[in-house]
């Protein structure tokens, strides 16, 4: 990384495929964990271990929702902890990698 | 009855569907447009259907419920053990489902045949099409718990928490569902307001209603012409059955509508085309929640792609004579 | 007038919605389908208020706009009085321009129930609906503004150029915005297409409008209860503020349309309507802007939450009670 | 013909969307409303002159079948060949093939212009609306494949297999596109289903006509405003051939129209608003596909931001006043 | 990375951006190199050598589809390959990053 | 990263999340930068400092917008910087991380 570091604060960038139907249990581990800050887009679909789920198939509701969050390391080892036996359970999925937070906006995380 | 009358213009436009996807057609209606349409449709129906019944006297309805609950907790019994002949269970159950269950779109069409050739009908079969969702989602379940547990025995497994949970939640559910709700909700608007009222609305909900209908058997055509593409993969054992099973619900809602219901001859086609309907709305989501095990391309292939198009284009004309024939009408 | 008569069909989808809601119902209208609805109802209003006009005399409508802007500068202000006597400045503002606006679906709710019962009213109303949008913001972003200057110099900060940026902004909004633009754009096309070119779009916009109208309540019901499930976070005061503040207004709108405007009983009533109903189209987006130190679930469920299903269900026949008795008529 | 008689609705409806985006309103129409109208209206006009032409013999239609064609190959190579003195091969090949092609929403603005008077036309310039979609595509296809040809000479490269397979593509395309289906689908089915059938739909697809026509025309005055901002972009040149040629078509129509087809004042009008109008349906994703040189938004502005609000203000006055001068009537 | 390694797995997570209409073919390229998850998202719009590609672009239809997948180095070595011919067609993007996948679903990597 | 590194060209990958309102100037930003390609997704819904903002909202208009874009180190300085004070007065987040381009599509970066 090149970039002048004092803008940077280095982050654990969290990305979670889950049911849409599963949100709002999503969104309660979040607050739980103390998480300032996230993003989500509904309306996806995909392809895993149960198969095809598209918002466009006729006559059924499968639909994804892709959740982004930025996080301390502390944060992710909570939200790792939380979300291993609910994934479990309803599916889906969850990757970690390495950010940058660009200092500006209201530290949200 | 002429060849022309028997063109409607609804099942025309389900062919027009159909034959967009034959011809790869990159036609497209928006999944919204198709949402507002059942809303409309639904309340459309609801409401006629509850100020005739306010007419008809509520408590004649009686047998209907009954009649509907007899179709509904039946007719699935009778299609696992028609399907558990070739298929393995989950899938025997969670298609089973389908064919106790309703189609309102089916039901629609056969109205707007029989208003097409000037044949009256009485009230109450819109009362067993809003009752019929509901038994055939419970029924599905209790076909899936049953078969579940037999191949759990088998394998020596122990008995599961979760279902019980998805169990009670897709039992309320049935009774909630957005288009359940509807249908009920507009037959009780229908049944208690004013004739004046109700006058105000009417071009909305029901002049409008047949060409509107046009464009939802469109969309319907669209669909079940994509699930058509896929009949080489539920194979010709399952396509088979969904042309057999309506006939079989046909012929049992034939002998209720005439020899118990004793309805004229309109109602009678309508009883058989519930009967011999399969639902695409509300038993597929609970199917795939309740049986994930099973696979939702046959039951909605068998649903929407053979059903479907066979009773809009075949079936409700068959049954409408095999009713006339009942009544020694022909 | 039987009970029967009150039971207009919009209040009861309207119900129908609220009812969805409470029994967790799955039941969901495509938001596409409400901005749809929304264009269209406001264009049905629009045209057939500019039609109206034209016959009346565009002239004689001065007086409503007077009246207009007295309402939608000066409920506010009784609003924003009341709420800080419990609310903190910002909350209180926000909360305030809600009041000093309208909602045109209660408006039209009130033309369904005075149609239904066979009542007629004057062409002004529907402008009084056009320009009370407005005003209430505007008095909204002043409000705003004091409170801050207040907060501000409490805590001895300086003038914030950002925001005249944002009041300048919002004013401008507030004169373009969508819904304002097409209430005058299809009152000036109502006012000025001949008969015979108008009777050509009356079956869209005017027989089917009452129809329309409820699947826009349906929604609304279901919006409405969303916001009921909130009442425990907004607390007792802002609910009962909900309640009482229409009935302010309608006593003021009751006072300016039977002793000032000299409407008839169907007008007053329309103008009673007006005065006691909040926005929840477009002053909520601008009070986000401009006061985002408010909460914006606090004038959210008072707006949709409270005073909307208190209006359609109570208000509106209780206002037209309370035209008749000034009229001497009851 | 008085000037209020001119101020049809529909065109106000769009001069209403292009004031709102002029004053930078936020007015905003869902984009699935516009694709549901689209399918609306070409199912209206479809199922109608299908049973006007059932009842006119399908065999006369063979004029107006071969007049399409004649104006469909011909109209894009006059275009080519003006647009070639001052614009580039690529870009002349794309804009040109949207003036060969017609535009829905034009013709059914003439349609309401001609009822809204009173003037009766022709059922056979439907069959040429539904035809002209596909001769555009292919002739701008062989433009464009004649200047790459050319280009590429200059620059000494070699055929290219990837351009076959896309010409291949868009030719069973602009046969199998939706738009084009619907109306082939409906005119057949407008043709066949009986008058009883018919009836049925016909409040529907025919009485809302008109005022459903009015919010489409609101939307392209939305996206029209929007292209007329980019004027600038497109340079003087442009705008004047997006004039200019529609100009050209119509006197090409008035003369094919007149004489050669012998139609009545309404039919010579539509088949001159036919010639003098430009796709924005079809063939702009097809010349985006075949043409990826070309700069979309030239053909978008010249097609949406000049010709069409062209036609819907000026051209269809001046169409119908120069058939009456033909026809000896003025 | 201070996370507790035994709950998360190493693995590449590629990012591409594709026509819309080009969906199907990629589909096909993520089955044929054995692809086990992936995740979409449509109606994205962007920019890039063919200029603006806009979902709301009323007259054209130009829509890009994102793609996310989490998969092992082998798979995505196979994937470079077939995709970088195809994305000389038909234009598109495609990023690879480092990842690490979080235990408890199932594995469909 | 066992990739072989010719197919590959390291890159920052920068990711923003924006009220939608605020899409045009980040448009004009991204511009300024010489930004050569950018992929957005419009009707994100997300959680921070000033609270939930949902697509789906009644009555109100709070959309946020995905905007990933793949670029080189000196093009991400020059958008840190531009970009650092417009999330002080507009919010949102923008989050770095590295990525590599896959070679074969149109280099738009
Ligand atoms: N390897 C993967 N990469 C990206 N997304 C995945 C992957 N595996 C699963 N998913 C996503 O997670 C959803 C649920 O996965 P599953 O529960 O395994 O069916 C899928 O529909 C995909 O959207
Ligand atoms: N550097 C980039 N960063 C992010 N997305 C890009 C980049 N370059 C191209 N894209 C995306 O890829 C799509 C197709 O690119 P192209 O084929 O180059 O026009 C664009 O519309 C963008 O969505
Ligand atoms: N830590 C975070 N991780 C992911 N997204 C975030 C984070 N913080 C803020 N956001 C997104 O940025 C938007 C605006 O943030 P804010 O301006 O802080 O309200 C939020 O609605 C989220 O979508
Ligand atoms: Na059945
Ligand atoms: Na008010
Ligand atoms: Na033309």
């Amino acid at each position: 990384m090149t970039l002048q570091h004092d803008a940077l604060v280095p982050l654990k960038r969290v990305e979670i495929v889950f049911d849409e139907e599963g949100m709002g249990e999503l969104e309660n581990i979040l607050k739980t964990i103390g998480a300032r800050g996230y993003t989500y887009i509904k309306h996806a679909g995909g392809y895993g271990s149960r198969g095809e789920r598209s918002p466009d198939t006729f006559g059924l509701r499968e639909e994804n929702v892709v959740i982004i969050l930025a996080c301390t390391v502390a944060q992710t080892e909570k939200l790792v902890t939380m979300l291993s036996p609910k994934m479990e359970e309803l599916g889906g999925m969850c990757l970690i990698s390495d950010c940058y937070w660009v200092k500006g906006a209201a530290e949200s995380y | 009855m002429s060849i022309s009358d028997v063109l409607v213009p609804v099942a025309l436009f389900f062919a027009l569907g159909m034959f967009a996807t034959l011809i790869k057609s990159d036609l497209k209606l928006p999944p919204d447009m198709h949402k507002m349409i059942v809303v409309y449709l639904l309340s459309g129906i609801g409401l006629h259907g509850g100020m005739e019944l306010a007419h008809a006297g509520i408590g004649a309805a009686l047998p209907a419920v009954l009649a509907a609950l007899v179709l509904g907790f039946g007719l699935p019994i009778v299609a696992y053990v028609i399907m558990r002949m070739k298929v393995d269970p989950m899938n025997s159950a969670a298609i089973a489902a389908h064919y106790g269950s309703v189609s309102a779109g089916t039901y629609m069409t056969a109205v707007a045949f029989l208003t097409g050739i000037g044949v009256t009908f009485e009230a109450y079969p819109v009362v067993m099409l809003a009752i019929m969702e509901s038994p055939a989602i419970i029924v599905g379940l209790i076909l899936a718990g049953y078969s579940r547990a037999v191949v759990r025995k088998r394998e020596g497994g122990s008995t599961d928490d979760k279902q019980k949970g998805v169990f009670k939640h897709l039992l309320i559910d049935s009774f909630t569902n957005g288009s359940i709700l509807i249908l009920f909700g507009t037959m009780f608007i229908g049944a208690i307001v004013s004739e004046a009222n109700y006058d105000k609305i009417e071009p909305f909900f029901g002049t409008l209603l047949m060409g509107a209908l046009c464009l939802f058997l469109l969309d319907m055509g669209l669909e079940a012409g994509k699930r058509m593409a896929e009949f080489k993969d539920v194979g010709i054992f399952l396509v088979i059955f969904g042309i057999l099973m309506p006939l079989i619900g046909a012929a049992t809602g034939l002998v209720i509508g005439h020899y118990w219901l004793q309805y004229s001859i309109g109602g009678v086609t309508l009883v058989t085309v519930l009967a011999a309907s399969a639902s695409y709305i509300a038993v597929p989501p609970a199917m795939r929640m309740a049986v994930p095990e099973a696979n939702p391309s046959f039951y909605l292939t068998l649903s929407l792609g053979v059903t479907f198009p066979f009773n809009v284009l075949v079936g409700i004309p068959l049954y409408y004579w095999a009713a006339q024939y009942l009544a020694g009408a022909v």
